[in-house]
């Protein structure tokens, strides 16, 4: 199973910052391992971003996205206790959802 | 003012959700635009996705480093000012796949993500807009890759 | 006037000279900072927490008993008084390295069988965690190793022994990059780790987070990668001379403020 | 008992420190040093634990004191003693093949498959500015930018350029030869470059046409 991401949501205003890590592998498909064995791809291929249950944000992906992934964007009419929540999902089918809450 | 360990701990898994996901049905597989992300310049890329003709427009911007000390991690962002917009692209020029990353925006939030991005090699990096009227906006920014550390 | 102008030339092109350099250092600290907000060292500081607390092993307990130099269980502050000496193993031990004993003696794992896994695998992988994360509890505090026993002290004596020992394919020792201030390889700016180099840098900011190939070091992988650079043989994981230099570069550092976990090139 | 096998490196250590209050004697210590190396090491790849072995400008240069003037003039008068010069003497060959030898950092860490020289690198501009235009060069060494024409050199082979051109190659041959601690590598006498890199690394310094001499 994949590790658990982080995710900061930071209110100012009437508007959250939000910054989430993702841990993933993001391998292109086009490196080689030390055998010269092509390393299949596998990278995250959708993201979606929900504001209090309701989508705000969702992204398609290739593999030019950097290994671990980093994802900021800024919520309007947010504040703090509200809950953003992040999903992610692969091209193996991998996925996962993880939740923070407003501070 | 919360330390940033205070925050961390606040970001909660919610297993809930992974638990009876299983495998993903094949529609949702499909929504990923994979004409898009085979495409090798910014202009067929933005085809795959629907749109016209990018134009050059001071109201995109493409954020980040003027230099990057390493090519398997460099920060980029996209933005824009206009209103209308339906989707933003981040594309690398040089790339085996140029197109980096396709965000759907709604009216919730602003028209600026940031992002990192890999680069093969120095490169033009572009913000795409892509307006719900069908007008196509961008924005470039050279950013030099270098080679840092013993190179071994 | 011939002189004064040809000495305003010299001037000019001395400045646009330092201009250049000056955009190329200022360019690679613009890209350093945007990836300070974010660094997935943080991936792996949650990794390490979680492991401390979990019961795991064949006898099935936590390491939150653990003793890294201040009592069990004590973690905050323990980061910057490492390498120290302790009685139980009779060794001066590492962070990492001690975390292994911590494994065996109370997790029941083969203290060998870790030490031996690569790096990023397995057992390994958790070491490197869990000492991230013990490293990010004392972000912010001074480092202050003890210098009371003596095998401590004779630890910092081989460490300096070993810092300037000048051998493999290419001669290179420690020294060689590490010795004098202000010196870089490629972009890369060199500590000088004979002495205190400053707040955060050198023995104070690893383990840290490496960009240029997605993986979290700490300072017995810097080491080892270190060696491979010099092109020398392979350090054993713990192995004596890793930890006298760590001794050695860590006692420099005394009153140096801790980043670690960084996030590096 | 695991833990055991963690102890047996610190045994020597605390046997020794045992006997005498006052610590062990510098030379004790170096002993300890010694025999904390050679125990700490193994053999990975290519890279073998007899590469720990110092020869005598090894050794003269392992601490943090410069040698004594005497041993110093004995490194460098047997440093100049193994340079080899080119066959035919060809001194210069082609800097396009030069630049790209000093550009790589590659070659005989246990992670490269042969020691080929071939299949090594220069490591040049780790440690040299050299083409101006390649903005990422250390600082451990001197800048080598305009190295030729600093030196006034028009004709890599007219006979008033030997001197240089000699003193060029001992110093990528074996640079002990002039600096008896140098910290460059000693590319000729250790087999790390052959002679026909040696000579393509001359004439990106020193050719006329090289980008380090415009």
């Amino acid at each position: 199973m994949s590790d658990p991401m982080r995710i900061r949501a930071q209110a100012a205003g009437d508007k959250v910052t939000v910054r989430v890590l993702m841990s993933h592998e993001m391998e292109t498909g086009q490196r080689k391992d030390a055998a010269g064995k092509v390393i299949p791809a596998w990278f995250i291929q959708e993201v979606t971003a929900t504001h209090n249950g309701k989508t705000v944000l969702t992204a398609d992906w290739g593999p030019s996205i950097a290994k671990n992934p980093f994802l900021q964007f800024v919520v309007k009419g947010g504040k703090a206790g509200d809950k953003v929540a992040v999903t992610w999902t692969d091209n193996k089918g991998g996925k996962r959802t993880d939740e923070a809450t407003v501070t | 003012m919360q330390t940033r360990r205070e925050m961390l701990a606040r970001s909660a898994t919610v297993a809930g959700l992974l638990a009876g996901a299983g495998f993903l049905p094949l529609s949702a597989m499909a929504a990923w635009p994979q004409a898009a992300f085979d495409s090798k310049n910014m202009a067929d890329a933005v085809k795959a996705l629907g749109g016209g003709a990018p134009v050059e427009s001071k109201d995109v911007s493409v954020s980040g480093p003027d230099m990057a000390e390493n090519g398997a991690v460099v920060p980029v962002g996209c933005a824009t000012t206009l209103p209308g917009v339906k989707r933003l692209l981040l594309l690398v020029e040089k790339n085996p796949s140029v197109l980096a990353a396709v965000f759907n925006v709604t009216d919730a939030v602003e028209a600026n993500l940031n992002t990192r991005v890999k680069m093969g090699q120095s490169s033009n990096v572009f913000a795409v807009a892509m307006m719900n009227d069908g007008k196509v906006f961008f924005a470039a920014k050279e950013i030099k890759v270098t080679l840092g550390g013993c190179g071994g | 006037m011939v002189k004064p102008s040809l000495i305003g030339l010299a001037a000019l092109a001395l400045c646009a000279g330092a201009q250049a350099q000056k955009s190329t250092a200022d360019g690679i600290a613009e890209y350093r900072k945007m990836l300070e907000d974010g660094n997935p060292a943080e991936l792996y500081e949650a990794k390490g927490e979680a492991l401390w607390k979990q019961k795991r092993g064949p006898k099935n307990a936590s390491l939150e008993q653990c003793d890294l130099g201040q009592g069990p269980g004590v973690v905050k502050g323990v980061f910057v008084t490492l390498p120290r000496y302790f009685a139980d193993t009779q060794k001066v031990q590492d962070l990492e390295s001690r975390l292994v004993s911590c494994m065996a003696m109370l997790q029941g794992f083969d203290a060998a069988e870790v030490a031996k896994t690569p790096f990023g695998r397995g057992e390994m992988a958790n070491v490197t965690a869990l000492a991230t994360w013990i490293a990010s509890v004392s972000r912010g505090m001074r480092f202050n190793l003890p210098q009371s026993h003596p095998a401590e002290r004779q630890s910092y004596e081989v460490g300096k022994r070993a810092f300037f020992f000048r051998a493999g394919s290419h001669d290179f020792s420690c020294a060689t990059c590490h010795a004098e201030d202000g010196k870089r390889i490629r972009l890369q700016d060199l500590p000088n780790l004979t002495k205190n180099p400053g707040d955060g840098i050198g023995f104070a900011a690893w383990p840290a987070y490496r960009v240029s190939n997605g993986q979290m070091w700490g300072m017995q992988l810097r080491l080892n990668d270190c060696f491979r650079q010099q092109r020398f043989p392979y350090p054993g994981f713990g192995s004596e001379v890793t930890i006298a230099l760590a001794t050695y570069m860590g006692v420099n550092a005394k009153g140096a403020e801790s980043i670690a976990p960084s996030i590096k090139r | 008992m695991h833990l055991t096998r963690l102890i047996v490196g610190g045994a020597a250590a605390t046997a020794l420190l045992a006997g005498c209050a006052t610590g062990p004697s510098p030379a004790e210590l170096d002993a300890q040093a010694r025999q904390a190396i050679q125990s700490s090491f193994r053999d990975q790849g290519i890279a073998k634990t007899d590469r720990l072995n110092q020869d005598p400008a090894l050794a003269a240069c392992s601490t943090d004191k410069a040698p004594d003037e005497a041993a110093a003039d004995r490194v460098m008068a047997d440093a100049l003693f193994t340079v080899k010069w080119p066959a035919g003497g060809q001194f210069v060959g082609d800097w396009r093949r030069g630049e790209a030898i000093a550009q790589s950092g590659r070659g005989m860490t246990w992670t490269d498959n042969s020691t080929d020289p071939k299949d090594n690198g220069g490591n040049c501009y780790n440690c040299h500015q050299i083409d101006q235009k390649e903005i990422s060069y250390g600082t451990i060494g001197p800048s080598l930018w305009n190295y030729g024409k600093n030196r006034g050199i028009t004709d890599v082979a007219s006979p008033a350029t030997a001197p240089i051109v000699h003193y060029t190659w001992v110093k990528l041959w074996n640079p002990r030869a002039y600096s008896a601690c140098s910290n460059m590598p000693r590319f000729g006498h250790k087999g790390l470059l052959n002679e026909q890199q040696l000579r393509d690394v001359m004439a990106l310094l020193l050719d006329p046409k090289s980008p380090v001499n415009q």
